[in-house]
């Protein structure tokens, strides 16, 4: 499976990864599990994903090509 | 009923105060208008750590703040009597003593603005994928984080 | 300690979008300020037993609203950890449509300046000696009460 | 004693007097006795009065000279 992979304010300097073929990952889950495991630092840092422009509140399936955004605690106005 | 249209709430770089004048002075043909409430961010220059802030630069997942903006709107209407409602943020880099945030509310009596305006700058800042990166004067920076 | 100067806050006549961008404008210089919140006041065209409100025309006991606006100014500064606030309040005949109140505060985080701006109006409106006479397209004229 | 007597507001579209001189009265309670037998439609009407510029709260003295406000409800802003 495909995902594209957008991320934003201070993880957008850690994670410059732009697309990532995974297998075994089917859903937000994992694909947390995923990534603080590639990338450690994660687990300092609250951060919320958005799975195809929707903000994830619960655990959702993911498809093959879903564009994820990973967004740090938002710092607006 | 039609869905409204998503409205754009981004302008690239700071809010002038001539703007803001522009926006109120649109206004006086509204003669239902009793009360306006304005809130404006200024990019504060802040000193942490021996360090002083001389600018934000703000980005934004842009879609998405737009459409949690418009969801925040519709709220905001269906809860308060306002007669409108209009919301400007900077994005790119704004100077310290600049103007990053224009929230302005308006109705009939005065109250309703009153809790509107500070209703969506709370909400603005909470749910809206916005970050502000402060740059220091030595060229460092750290990413703000708002309480 | 001096007493600090009793300052106006009268204006003759509307207040102009123009004053008030230039108001705002004056700010950027402080860069401790984070937030600024204005409250408007404009005049209503209310529609009252089938005439309409073409202007208000407002009086004050002006020696005694400028003491008892340095009272509250007093106040709302102890209680709130402001950088600053002004205040200016129309006399004279004022045009349904036209700005009549403007009150500004400002402050390094946004809560004290939103709070004590909503705290100021409310105070104006209840303890200063002010008096608007609201007058009908028609020539004839009721006096306004605040509610 | 010469009172001085300001009004504004509707009570300017009543009171128009701008001296009176009066005897038996010592304090902002009778004066407002006398006003209110004077001008009945004031019983209608919530008023202040102000003493040589002070918002009376309590009754107080009056004195030869004083210059007392009569203020109808505040309606600025």
């Amino acid at each position: 499976m495909e995902i594209e992979v957008i991320s934003f304010g201070k993880i957008a300097e850690l994670i410059t990864t732009k697309k990532l073929i995974l297998d075994f990952i089917l859903d937000t889950d994992d694909f947390k599990k995923y990534l603080e495991e590639t990338y450690p630092e994660l687990n300092n840092i609250k951060y919320k994903l958005a799975v195809d422009k929707q903000i994830v509140q619960t655990n959702c399936k993911l498809k093959d090509g879903s564009v994820v955004a990973i967004m740090p605690p938002f710092s607006g106005g | 009923m039609t869905e409204k249209k998503i409205k754009n709430i981004f302008v690239n770089g700071a809010i002038s105060s001539a703007f803001i004048a522009d926006s109120i002075a649109k206004h006086s043909s509204k003669k239902e208008i009793g009360g306006h409430s304005i809130f404006l961010g200024q990019v504060r220059a802040d000193e942490i750590e021996g360090r002083l802030v001389s600018a934000i630069d703000y980005t934004a997942y842009e879609d998405v703040a737009l459409e949690q903006m418009h969801k925040i709107r519709a709220e905001i209407f269906e809860k308060y009597p306002l007669t409108c409602m209009h919301i400007y943020q900077s994005l790119g880099t704004i100077k310290a003593g600049e103007i990053c945030l224009f929230v302005f509310t308006s109705s009939s009596h005065r109250k309703p603005a009153m809790h509107a305006c500070e209703e969506v700058v709370e909400r603005l800042k909470a749910e809206l994928p916005i970050w502000g990166k402060e740059i220091f004067e030595n060229g460092t920076h750290q990413w703000k984080e708002n309480k």
